[in-house]
C-alpha cells in the first residue's frame, strides 16, 4: 500500500442496504470498480462476502495448533519432571515414569492452551478490543447489529474521492449513504 | 415389609444346611435376615440420621473431645508463633532430654500383679511395657496398658473433701487422730478397716500393727470379682485355702471347666505364653497340645479350644462330676446328672486325659462353684499332675479370708451401730457389695466414715471424708504376682493431685509421725532383709522390678478322703440361669472412667461402651427377642432392664451379664452407661444361679459393636485354617488354597528394598483375641477416643483391630480371631490415589502416612481393601485437657481434624532403633525393634522385623508353609502376613 | 449511533486484557518470594532473651566447646538447653555481681527455670534428631551458621522443607570430617565434592532414597 | 459419537427450524426485549428467590461444614465418599449437554441447535460451578485445596499426578475455562446488539465494554467463524474426556463395583442423558413464560427427547453389561458387589433408579409423548432423579460392602448432606436466572441466519 502523508478528513463513506443480497451485489460492484479498501457490516456472518472481498484465509488455525502443542509439552514435561527428577517417590510400587498415567493431564493442558490461544488469537486478528471506532459515528449504524447491511469505502482507498465515491454508492440504490467521521 | 420376622431357629439351621460359600458368617441377624437386620440394612435414611447434632449425641461428643474448631490444623506454611524453652535448673544425671527412661514397677489387680517397665519422657510416664523378668513374662493385659490413661484421668479426685467441702490433710489428721484416740479406751472395738484384697506385705504389716494396738478392731476385705469360690474349693478338697498355679509347658491335654485362663485371672499372661509355646506348629515341630473347653459364654480361651462345648454354668459342674467319675477320681461315687450334650464327650476326654498322666491338666474357672474346684483338684491329683502341671502354694493374699463372710460381718456390725470409725481404703463397696446386704443404707449407720479412692465415687458420696488416693504410678508400695513374687512399686511421677497412698494414710492412724511412702515401704523391707548389703540389695530389687526368691514355695497337700460326701445335691433348676462375669474391659467397674477401655471392642462380641444380656440364639428365639431389644431381667425380685445381645456359641437356657456398668459417679466418661448387674448380685450366688426371668420390654437400644453384621464368603481369602492332621498330611494345604499371584507376574520393574525391609507375621494359631495389642497401639500412637455415637457411625480410630469370625453351626461355632493392622502393601492401592503424595512408600517398604500433608479426601481409605485407615471426621484429639497432653507420646504427631491416619509399624520406634544402630555403626538387630502390639502380646502371636535378614524371626515365620497373605489374590503384596489357624481336634470326637 | 466510549478506551482495554497475563505471572512470583522471605521464616532476626547471652563471647572469646552446654547433642534428638546449674558452674565465680546475670542467679536460688525465647523452631510434626546428624559429620555451623559471630542468637537458615531436602539429597556437598563438626568457620582441606563423597562412604550415610523417605522426618 | 446418530434428522434441513413470519428485526427485538425492555415476569421472581433461598441454605451448611468438619455428613469408614462426590458427578454430567449442543451439533451442522445452544451453554457453566465446589467441600482440610495444583512451594512437594483426583482438578478446571471462553465468544455479537439497542447509558456502557467493540465487520465474521469451529473442535474431545476422567475416579480404584473398563462410555452417555433432561426441564417453562414457542419449537423438544432416548438406551445397556461382566468374570468380589447392589441394603435405590433411567424413557418412543411438553418435562425430572440415584448407588453400595466383611457399614446421610445438595441446586437456579435476566438466552445472530431472508439470491451472479 502507499503510505499517505496526510490523514484524510473523513474515515470513509458508508451505504446502508435492506437485505444481504443487495449488500453482496453492491460489494461485488465496488470491487469491480477497483475499490480495495472496503468493509461490510452485517448482523450475521455471510460467507459470500468474504469471497467477494477476497479476504485472505484466517491464520487462526496455525495459532491454535502452536498453542496446543505448547500445552501438550508443558503437561507431559511437567509431570515427568516432578515425578522423575524433582522428587522421585515410590508410589504404590509404580515406576517413576508411568507414562500412561500422564496422558490425561497432557491432553487437558493441550486443549486448555489451544482454546485460550484461539480466543486471544481471535481478538488479536480482529484488532479487538476496540470500543471506539469511527463507524460508530454513523447514527444509523446501530442497526448493523439488528437488521441492516452496510458497505463502507474507506478514505484510505487510492480511488477514494469524497464526491465520486458517494455518487457511486448512491448508484447502488442503498437506503441511505452517510459520511463516516473519524 | 411383611409381618415382623423373628429369629426363626429352624429356618436359620436350614439356611446353614444349604449354605454354600457362606459357612463363615458374622452374625445370626444376618443369617436369619431378621427384621432387626433387614431394618438396619434398609435404613438408608435412618432415625439417627443426624446423631452428632442431636443434643445427647453432642453432649457425649463434647464431653469426650472438647469440641474445638482449630482450623489451623497441621498446616506448616504459616509464620510460627514465638515459643519458649524452660530448661531444668538442676538436671538429673541419668536424664538425657529426648531419650525415654524405663522404670520397673507393677500393677496390682486383685490377688495378682503384672510386672511393668514404664516408659517415661522427661518425667512423664507415657507408655506401659511388660517386665520380662517378672512372672508375667513381659506381657501386658488391656488393664495394664490402659492404666496410664487412668493416671492422667482429668476426673480423678483432686482434693480431699469433708462432706463435699475441700479440706487440708492437716484438718483430716486432726479429725482422725481424735477418732482414734476415742477408740483407745475400748480397744478399738468401734474401729473397722475395709480394704480390697491385699497382697502388699507392707500394708498387711501396717494393718496388723494397728490390730495389735487395737485388739478389738476388725479388718474386713471385699473385692467383688475375686476367686471367692476357689479358696472354698481348696478348703473343701485339700483342707486349706491354697493357691493353685499351673504350668502349661508340660500339659499335652488341657480341660478347662469354664476357666478363661488365657485371658483373665491371675497368671493368665504367663499361661497364655506357655499355652502358645505348645501350639506353635513349624516345619520342624508339628506337635500341638489339645484344649477342651466347657463354658457358658465364649471367652478368648474358648476360641482357642480344639473342642468347645457351651454349657450352662451349673452344667459345667455336672460335667465335672461325670468327667471325674469317668477318670476315676474320688467323687464319693457320685456322677453328674446325665446330659446328652456332653455324655458322648466324657469318655473320649477321660481317655485322652488318662493317656497323658502327668502331662494333662484340669483347670477350674475362678467363678465356678467350690465343687468344680474340688473336682479339678481331685482329678489332677489322680492324674498325677500335681507337682508337674499343677503346683500348690500358700495363698498370695496377705490375709486370706472368706470375703463374703467378711463384708457380711461388717454390714452386721454397722447395722448394730457398733461401728464408730470406718476406714474404706480403696474399693467401692456401695456400688459393688452384694445387693441384699443393703450396704448403702447400713453404711450410714457408721459414725465416722472415711473413704480413700482414686475417684470421688458412689462410696465417697456417702462418706464424711473422701481422701484422694495416689495412682499406682505415683506410689511407693509393694505387691505380689500370682506366684507370690514380690515387686517393689516405684512411682513414675510425683502425685499429680493432693493424693496420698494407703501406706501414708495408715500411718496417720498411728502415733508415729507422718512419713513418706518411700520410708514406710523401705523400712518394712529393711526389717525383712537384714544385713549390710541392704542398700545395694534394695537398689537392685527396685531396679529389677522383682524381689529374688520371693515366689511362694511349692506346698504338698493331700486330697481329703470323702470330701465329696459333705456336698449337697444341686438345688432347684427352675427358670433361666443368670451368670455374672467381670466385664472384659472395665473389669469390676473400677476402670469405668477409662476412655480407652470403654471404647475397647470386647473380644468376640466386639461391643463397645456397653454391657448387655448375652444369650444363645435358641434362648433368644424362645424369648422372642433379637439383638438390641430391651429385656427386663427379674431375679429374686430384683428387676433390671438390659439390652439383648445374641451370642453364637453361648449356652442355651442361661443369660450372661457383665459387671462394672451402670456407675452413677464414675466421671465424665463412665457415668450412667450400661446397666448395673450388681443390682441383682447376692452374696450366696455371686457368679451364677437359677430363677431368672427375662421378658421383652422394648427394642431399638443403640448397642454399638465395631463390626456390623455381614456374611463372609469363604472364597475370600481371609481366614485360612486347617486341622493339624490335614497339615501333617499335606503341609502345603494352606498355600494351595490362598491364590497369591506369583511375584514375577508384573510388567513393572518394581522397587529394590536392599537394606531393611520391614515386615510382620501374625500367628492366628497363637492369637487368643484378648485385644491387649489394640490398647497398646492406642497408648503408643496417641489414638483418640471418639465416643459411643461416633463408633456407631463407624468412626472409631483404632489402628489395629481384632476381627472375629464364626465358622460352623450357630449353637457351637468355631470362633477365629484376626488382628488386622496396616498390611503395608508393596503395591499399596491407597498410595496410587492420593492427590498430594500424603501417603507413599519409604525406601524400607513402609507405607508412610504424612499427616501434615494430608488434605483429607478419604480416597485412600476407599481404596484400601483392608479398611485399616482411620479418619479424623472431627477434631477427635483432645487439644485442651492439660493432663491428657502429658500422656501423649512425644514421638508421634497428634493428629488434627480432617486428616487420615493409620498403623505405621510404630515407625517412631523403627527410627529410634535405626539411629542408635547407625551411631554404633551396625545394623539393627533382630528383635531390637518391637512394635507396641508385639511387645504386649501375651501369646507372642505378633512378630515384627527385617524380612531381608533370613535369620530374623519374622523371616523364618514367613518362610513357614502356613504363611499366607490376607486377600493376597488382589496382588497388593502385603508385608503383614498371617500363619494359618491350626487346631488339634480329638479324632475320637470328630468321628 | 453516537460513540459510547472515548478513543482512549481502545488502548486501555487492550492493556487490561493482555496485561492480565503479566499480572498473574507477577503474583506467582510475589507469592513464591514472600513464602521464602525472612518475614515468613523469621530468618536472621536476633531474638530478645531474658539474659542477653552472647554465643559470640562464649564461643569465640572463651572458646567453650558447644558440648559443654549442649550436652546431649551427640546422644539425643535434642541438643539440650543447658540447665541454670551449667551457667552457675562459672558464674558463681565470674561476674557474680553483674546485674545482667541476676535472672540466672535468681533462677538458681528459686528453682524457677529461665524462660529462653526459642530461636530454632521446627513444626511439631517434624522429628529432627541432632545426634544422628552430628555423628554423620554434619557440622553445627551447617545449620546454625557462624554462632561464634552471633552476639544474640538468630536463625541462620530458612528451616523450610526444601532447605532440609537440599542436604538430604546431596549430603556430599555438606558433610565434614567428624572432628570438624564442632568447629566454626571450617574450610575443607580438599575439594568438598571428593571429600564429601569419601565421607559419605566412610560414615555409611544412607542413600538418598532413604534420606528423602517421608517417615525419615515425619511420623 | 455413535450415540449421536439419531440426531442427524435428514428431513430437518428443508423445513424451517423456527416458526415462519420472523424478520431480522422481530427476532432481535423479541429476544433482546427479555433483557432490555420487557417487565420481569412473576415466574422469574419466583424462581430467582427460590434459588436465592436455597443458596442461603448452602452458605449456612458450608459454614457449618468448615467450622465443624466433614463429620457433619453421614460419611464414615468404609464409606468415605457419600453425597459430595455423588453430587459432583451428577452436576458435571448435567453440564455436558450444553457443550454437546453448542460444540458437537455445530460440527455436525445441526442448525436447530442455534436457538437452544446459548442457555444450554450457560447451564453448563453453572452446573460446572456447582460441581466444582464439591471436590473442595468434601476435603477434610479444604483450606489446603491448593496443594492439588502444582506451584512453586517451599515444601518441595508437588501433586501426585497418578491420582485421578488430580486429573479431575485439571479436567474440570479446563472444562470450566473452555466452556466459558466458548460461551463468551458466542455472546460477543449479541452483546454488541444489546449495546446498540440499550437506552440506559449504564447498560450501554457495560454491554459495550463486554462487546469489546464488536462491529459486525465482515473481517470479524471471517475470523469469528473459524474461531467458533476451532473451539467446537476442541470442546468436543474435551467434553468426552471430562466425564471419562470423572469415571476414572472409580475405575482406577480397586473397589469392586468401581473397577471396570466400560465406565467411560457409560458415564459419558449418562452425562448427556441427564444433561438433555436438564435442558428440557429449563427450556419447557422458559419458552412458555417468554412466549418463545416460535424460536424453541416442538422440533427442538422432539430432537432433545430423541437424544435422551438414545443415551437412555445406552445407559440401560451399560447396566446390563455391568451385571453381565460381574457374573461372567467369575470374580467373587465383583459378583458379590453387584449382588449386594441388587438385593442388599440399597436394593430399593437400585431398582428405583432402574425404573427411572431404563423404564421411564421408553415412553419417548411415542411421538405423542414427545409432542407433549408437560410429559417431556415430567420425564426429564424423572431422569434427573434417576441419574442422581445411579451415581449414589455406584459410589455408596460399592464402598459399603467391599472386601473384608468385618468392616462393612451402611452409609446414612444426615440433614447436612441434604442441605448441601439442595443448596447447590439453589446456586444453580440463582446463577441461571440471573443469566436469563441479564443476557440474551437465545443466540440472536445465529437465529438470524436461520431466517429465509438470510439466503443470498444467486441472481446477482449473472
Amino acid at each position: 500500500m502507499r503510505v499517505r502523508s496526510v490523514r484524510p478528513p473523513i474515515y470513509g463513506v458508508m451505504a446502508e442496504f435492506n437485505n444481504p443480497t443487495a449488500l453482496v451485489n453492491a460489494a461485488r460492484e465496488a470491487r469491480a470498480r477497483g475499490y480495495r479498501r472496503l468493509d461490510a457490516y452485517t448482523p450475521f456472518p455471510i460467507e459470500e462476502l468474504a469471497e467477494v472481498l477476497h479476504l485472505p484465509k484466517s491464520k487462526l488455525p496455525l495459532i491454535v495448533l502452536i498453542g496446543g502443542i505448547l500445552g501438550g509439552l508443558t503437561g507431559y514435561l511437567m509431570q515427568y519432571y516432578v515425578t522423575v527428577i524433582y522428587f522421585p517417590i515410590n508410589i504404590g510400587g509404580r515406576p517413576l515414569h508411568s507414562w500412561p498415567m500422564y496422558i490425561v493431564i497432557t491432553f487437558e493442558l493441550t486443549i486448555l492452551f489451544a482454546a485460550i490461544s484461539a480466543v486471544l488469537g481471535l481478538l488479536g486478528l480482529c484488532g479487538l478490543p476496540m470500543p471506539y471506532h469511527p463507524v460508530f459515528n454513523v447514527p444509523r449504524f446501530a442497526r448493523a447489529s439488528r437488521s441492516r447491511f452496510f458497505l463502507c469505502i474507506q478514505a484510505t482507498d487510492p480511488l477514494f474521492d469524497r464526491k465520486a465515491t458517494e455518487d457511486f454508492l448512491e448508484s447502488l440504490e442503498p437506503r441511505e449513504v452517510a459520511e463516516v467521521a473519524h | 415389609m411383611s409381618a415382623p420376622k423373628k429369629l426363626d431357629l429352624p429356618a436359620v439351621r436350614a439356611l446353614l444346611e444349604k449354605a454354600h460359600g457362606r459357612d463363615y458368617w458374622r452374625s445370626l441377624e444376618d443369617l436369619a435376615e431378621t427384621d432387626a437386620f433387614q431394618d438396619l440394612m434398609h435404613r438408608e435414611f435412618p432415625r439417627y440420621a443426624s446423631e452428632w447434632e442431636d443434643g445427647e449425641g453432642r453432649r457425649n461428643f463434647i464431653k469426650l473431645m472438647g469440641a474445638s474448631l482449630a482450623l489451623a490444623g497441621l498446616s506448616a506454611c504459616t509464620r510460627q508463633p514465638t515459643e519458649y524453652i524452660n530448661p531444668y535448673v538442676r538436671q538429673p544425671e541419668e536424664l538425657v532430654p529426648g531419650r525415654p527412661l524405663f522404670f520397673a514397677t507393677a500393677m496390682p489387680l486383685g490377688a495378682s500383679s503384672t510386672g511393668l517397665l514404664v516408659e517415661s519422657h522427661e518425667g512423664r510416664p507415657t507408655k506401659i511395657e511388660g517386665n520380662p523378668d517378672h512372672p508375667s513374662l513381659g506381657a501386658c493385659d488391656v488393664y495394664a496398658q490402659a492404666s496410664v490413661l487412668g493416671l492422667y484421668d482429668p476426673d480423678r479426685s483432686q482434693a480431699l473433701a469433708e462432706e463435699g467441702e475441700i479440706r487440708s490433710w492437716s484438718a483430716f489428721l486432726e479429725t482422725i487422730r481424735q477418732a482414734v484416740e476415742a477408740q483407745k479406751a475400748k480397744q478399738g472395738a468401734g474401729l473397722r478397716i475395709l480394704t480390697e484384697t491385699v497382697t502388699s506385705p507392707t500394708m498387711a504389716d501396717q494393718i496388723k500393727g494397728m490390730l495389735a494396738a487395737f485388739p478389738a478392731a476388725r479388718w474386713h476385705q471385699w473385692e467383688p470379682a475375686m476367686a471367692h469360690s476357689a479358696a472354698a474349693g481348696a478348703r473343701l478338697a485339700l483342707g486349706q485355702p491354697v493357691n493353685t498355679i499351673y504350668d502349661l509347658r508340660g500339659a499335652d491335654v488341657i480341660v478347662s471347666l469354664d476357666a478363661d485362663f488365657l485371658a483373665s485371672g491371675p497368671g493368665s499372661l504367663r499361661y497364655a505364653r506357655q499355652f502358645a509355646s505348645r501350639r506353635r506348629v513349624r516345619d520342624s515341630q508339628t506337635g500341638m497340645n489339645r484344649l477342651y473347653v466347657v463354658e457358658p459364654m465364649p471367652t478368648p480361651t474358648g476360641t482357642k479350644a480344639d473342642h468347645r462345648l457351651p454349657l450352662r454354668a451349673a452344667d459345667v459342674e455336672q460335667f465335672a462330676w461325670s468327667l471325674a467319675a469317668a477318670v476315676g477320681a474320688d467323687t464319693g461315687g457320685r456322677k453328674g446328672i446325665p446330659n446328652a450334650a456332653f455324655d458322648k464327650w466324657i469318655g473320649a476326654i477321660a481317655r485322652d486325659l488318662q493317656r497323658h498322666r502327668g502331662a494333662s491338666l484340669v483347670i477350674a474357672g475362678e467363678q465356678q462353684s467350690p465343687a468344680v474346684h474340688a473336682l479339678a483338684h481331685s482329678m489332677n491329683a489322680l492324674l498325677g499332675n500335681v507337682g508337674k502341671t499343677v503346683v500348690y502354694t500358700e495363698s498370695v493374699e496377705a490375709n486370706p479370708v472368706d470375703q463374703v463372710a467378711s463384708i457380711y460381718d461388717l454390714v452386721k456390725d454397722m447395722d448394730a451401730g457398733a461401728v464408730d470409725l470406718l476406714l474404706i481404703l480403696g474399693g467401692n463397696p456401695v456400688y459393688d457389695a452384694p445387693v441384699e446386704l443393703g450396704f448403702r443404707d447400713r453404711l450410714k449407720k457408721a459414725t465416722l466414715r472415711v473413704h480413700l479412692s482414686l475417684h470421688e465415687d458412689e462410696t465417697s458420696e456417702l462418706c464424711h471424708w473422701h481422701l484422694p488416693m495416689t495412682h499406682y504410678l505415683e506410689t511407693w508400695s509393694d505387691c505380689r504376682a500370682h506366684d507370690g513374687t514380690v515387686t517393689i512399686m516405684q512411682p513414675l511421677i510425683a502425685p499429680l493431685y493432693a493424693g496420698k497412698s494407703v501406706h501414708e494414710v495408715l500411718t496417720m492412724l498411728t502415733e508415729q509421725p507422718e512419713r513418706p511412702g518411700y520410708d514406710i515401704v523401705k523400712s518394712y523391707w529393711s526389717r525383712q532383709h537384714t544385713g549390710a548389703d541392704f542398700e545395694a540389695w534394695w537398689r537392685k530389687v527396685v531396679h529389677d522390678g522383682i524381689m529374688p526368691d520371693t515366689a511362694l514355695p511349692a506346698k504338698t497337700v493331700a486330697l481329703r478322703q470323702g470330701w465329696a460326701a459333705s456336698l449337697p445335691q444341686p438345688a432347684s433348676r427352675q427358670g433361666l440361669e443368670i451368670i455374672f462375669r467381670p466385664d472384659p474391659a472395665v473389669f469390676d467397674g473400677r476402670f469405668a472412667n477409662n476412655g480407652w477401655l470403654q471404647e475397647f471392642p470386647r473380644p468376640i462380641t466386639q461391643i463397645t461402651w456397653d454391657n448387655a444380656a448375652f444369650m444363645s440364639p435358641a434362648t433368644a428365639h424362645e424369648k422372642g427377642v433379637v439383638t438390641s431389644d430391651l429385656v427386663e431381667l427379674e431375679y429374686r425380685g430384683y428387676k433390671m432392664r438390659a439390652p439383648v445381645s445374641i451370642q453364637p456359641g453361648h449356652a442355651d437356657g442361661c443369660v450372661t451379664v457383665h459387671l462394672g456398668y451402670g456407675r452413677t459417679r464414675a466421671g465424665h466418661v463412665g457415668t450412667r452407661i450400661g446397666f448395673n448387674a450388681y443390682g441383682m448380685r447376692t452374696s450366696n450366688a455371686l457368679w451364677q444361679d437359677f430363677g431368672l426371668k427375662a421378658t421383652k420390654v422394648g427394642s431399638g437400644y443403640l448397642l454399638v459393636s465395631i463390626q456390623d453384621y455381614h456374611a463372609l464368603d469363604t472364597r475370600r481369602h481371609i481366614i485360612e485354617k486347617a486341622a493339624i492332621e490335614e497339615y501333617r498330611r499335606n503341609p502345603n494345604v494352606i498355600q494351595e488354597s490362598a491364590e497369591a499371584p506369583p511375584r514375577e507376574l508384573t510388567l513393572y520393574p518394581g522397587f529394590p528394598y536392599d537394606k531393611y525391609a520391614w515386615g510382620m507375621a501374625i500367628d492366628l494359631t497363637a492369637c487368643t483375641g484378648c485385644g491387649a495389642c489394640v490398647v497398646a497401639c492406642q497408648a503408643e500412637n496417641n489414638i483418640a477416643v471418639v465416643g459411643k455415637q461416633e463408633v456407631h457411625h463407624g468412626r472409631h480410630m483404632h489402628w489395629l483391630r481384632v476381627d472375629s469370625y464364626y465358622h460352623g453351626d450357630i449353637e457351637n461355632p468355631e470362633i477365629y480371631n484376626q488382628p488386622v493392622p496396616c498390611m503395608q502393601c508393596e503395591n499399596a492401592p491407597c498410595e496410587l490415589v492420593c492427590p498430594v503424595q500424603a501417603t507413599n512408600h519409604s525406601s524400607e517398604g513402609l507405607n508412610d502416612m504424612i499427616y501434615n500433608r494430608c488434605v483429607g479426601t478419604r480416597y485412600c481409605s476407599n481404596n484400601c481393601p483392608y479398611k485399616v485407615r482411620r479418619f479424623n471426621f472431627f477434631l477427635y484429639s483432645d487439644w485442651n485437657t492439660p493432663s491428657l497432653k502429658l500422656q501423649r507420646n512425644p514421638d508421634v504427631t497428634v493428629r488434627s481434624r480432617g486428616v487420615m491416619e493409620k498403623c505405621t509399624y510404630c515407625v517412631q520406634r523403627i527410627n529410634r532403633a535405626k539411629i542408635d544402630a547407625e551411631k554404633e555403626d551396625r545394623k539393627v538387630r533382630d528383635g531390637e525393634i518391637q512394635t507396641a502390639c508385639q511387645a504386649t502380646c501375651p501369646a507372642e502371636a505378633i512378630i515384627f522385623g527385617n524380612i531381608n535378614d533370613p535369620n530374623s524371626r519374622v523371616a523364618r515365620m514367613k518362610a513357614e508353609k502356613t504363611n499366607y497373605g490376607l486377600l493376597a489374590d488382589l496382588n497388593t503384596r502385603p508385608r503383614t502376613t498371617y500363619l494359618a489357624a491350626l487346631r488339634n481336634p480329638n479324632p475320637e470326637i470328630e468321628a | 449511533m453516537a460513540q459510547i466510549f472515548h478513543r482512549s478506551t481502545n488502548t486501555f482495554s487492550r492493556i487490561t486484557i493482555y496485561g492480565a497475563v503479566f499480572v498473574l505471572g507477577f503474583l506467582t512470583w510475589a507469592f513464591a518470594t514472600l513464602d521464602r522471605s525472612g518475614y515468613e521464616t523469621r530468618q536472621s532476626e536476633p531474638r530478645e532473651q531474658p539474659v542477653p547471652f552472647s554465643h559470640a563471647h562464649h564461643v569465640a572469646d572463651c572458646g567453650i566447646d558447644c558440648r559443654y552446654c549442649h550436652t546431649s547433642v551427640e546422644t539425643s534428638n535434642t541438643a539440650n538447653i543447658p540447665p541454670t546449674k551449667t551457667c552457675m558452674n562459672c558464674h558463681s565465680e565470674l561476674y557474680r555481681t553483674s546485674p545482667t546475670l541476676e535472672p540466672v542467679r535468681a533462677s538458681y536460688r528459686t528453682g524457677e527455670s529461665i524462660s529462653w525465647t526459642r530461636v530454632h523452631d521446627l513444626p511439631d510434626f517434624v522429628y529432627f534428631n541432632h545426634s544422628i546428624h552430628v555423628n554423620k559429620g554434619v557440622g553445627c555451623e551447617s545449620c546454625h551458621g557462624r554462632v561464634d559471630k552471633m552476639p544474640l542468637m538468630w536463625q541462620e537458615n530458612s528451616l523450610q522443607m526444601e532447605w532440609c531436602l537440599d542436604c538430604h539429597r546431596h549430603p556430599e556437598q555438606h558433610v565434614r570430617p567428624r572432628e570438624a563438626v564442632f568447629t566454626m568457620g571450617y574450610q575443607p582441606k580438599e575439594d568438598q565434592e571428593t571429600l564429601g563423597r569419601r565421607l559419605v562412604q566412610e560414615y555409611k550415610i544412607q542413600d538418598v532414597r532413604a534420606l528423602t523417605s517421608c517417615s525419615t522426618c515425619h511420623r | 459419537m455413535a450415540d449421536e446418530r439419531p440426531l442427524i434428522d435428514e428431513e430437518l434441513q428443508p423445513e424451517p427450524v423456527i416458526a415462519p413470519g420472523y424478520t431480522f428485526g422481530t427476532v432481535t427485538d423479541q429476544i433482546a426485549s427479555v433483557v432490555l425492555t420487557r417487565r420481569t415476569p412473576v415466574f422469574w421472581m419466583a424462581c430467582f428467590s427460590a434459588g436465592f433461598a436455597l443458596l442461603l441454605l448452602l452458605l449456612w451448611s458450608v459454614a457449618l461444614l468448615f467450622a465443624k468438619g466433614v463429620g457433619i455428613w453421614g460419611i464414615k469408614i468404609p464409606v468415605g465418599w457419600g453425597f459430595a462426590i455423588t453430587n459432583f458427578v451428577w452436576w458435571i454430567g448435567i453440564g455436558h449437554a450444553g457443550t454437546l449442543i453448542s460444540a458437537i451439533l455445530l460440527l455436525l451442522n445441526q442448525q436447530w441447535r442455534n436457538s437452544i445452544n446459548r442457555f444450554a451453554e450457560a447451564m453448563t457453566l453453572f452446573a460446572v460451578a456447582c460441581a466444582g465446589m464439591f471436590p473442595l467441600l468434601h476435603m477434610g482440610r479444604p483450606w489446603l485445596f491448593y496443594w492439588m495444583f502444582p506451584y512453586p512451594n517451599t515444601m518441595g512437594v508437588q501433586p501426585q499426578f497418578r491420582s485421578p483426583l488430580v486429573w479431575d482438578v485439571f479436567a474440570v478446571s479446563t472444562y470450566a475455562t473452555v466452556s466459558f471462553l466458548f460461551w463468551f465468544v458466542g455472546l460477543m455479537p449479541d452483546l454488541a446488539t444489546l449495546r446498540d439497542r440499550a437506552t440506559n447509558r449504564w447498560a450501554r456502557g457495560v454491554y459495550g465494554m463486554l462487546a469489546m467493540g464488536w462491529r459486525n465487520s465482515v473481517r470479524h465474521w471471517h475470523h469469528y467463524e473459524t474461531a467458533s469451529l476451532l473451539l467446537a473442535g476442541l470442546a468436543t474431545p474435551l467434553v468426552l474426556s471430562v466425564h471419562t476422567v470423572v469415571s476414572f475416579d472409580f475405575t482406577i480404584a480397586i473397589v469392586p463395583g468401581w473397577h471396570s473398563t466400560f465406565f467411560p462410555p457409560y458415564f459419558v452417555a449418562g452425562a448427556i442423558y441427564s444433561g438433555f433432561a436438564m435442558v428440557l426441564v429449563l427450556a419447557i417453562p422458559l419458552r412458555a413464560v417468554y412466549g418463545l414457542e416460535g424460536l424453541i419449537t416442538e422440533k427442538h423438544l422432539d430432537n432433545s427427547a430423541k437424544v435422551m432416548l438414545a443415551t437412555g438406551l445406552i445407559v440401560g445397556y451399560s447396566y446390563m453389561l455391568e451385571t453381565f461382566t460381574a457374573w461372567y468374570s467369575g470374580n467373587v468380589y465383583e459378583s458379590a458387589a453387584l449382588w449386594n447392589r441388587m438385593t442388599g441394603p440399597y436394593a430399593g435405590a437400585y431398582w428405583f433408579l432402574i425404573t427411572c433411567n431404563v423404564v421411564a424413557p421408553q415412553f419417548l418412543w411415542f411421538k405423542r409423548v414427545r409432542g407433549k411438553p408437560i410429559l417431556l418435562f415430567l420425564a426429564s425430572l424423572v431422569v434427573l432423579v434417576g441419574m442422581w440415584l445411579e451415581r449414589f448407588v455406584i459410589i455408596v453400595t460399592s464402598l459399603a460392602q467391599d472386601y473384608l466383611p468385618s468392616s462393612w457399614r451402611i452409609f446414612t446421610p444426615t440433614r447436612w448432606d441434604w442441605a448441601t445438595y439442595l443448596g447447590t441446586i439453589g446456586l444453580f437456579l440463582f446463577l441461571f436466572f440471573l443469566f436469563i435476566r441479564l443476557l440474551p438466552m437465545i443466540s440472536i445472530f445465529e437465529v438470524r441466519t436461520l431466517l429465509p431472508q438470510a439466503k443470498i439470491e444467486e441472481e446477482g451472479q449473472a
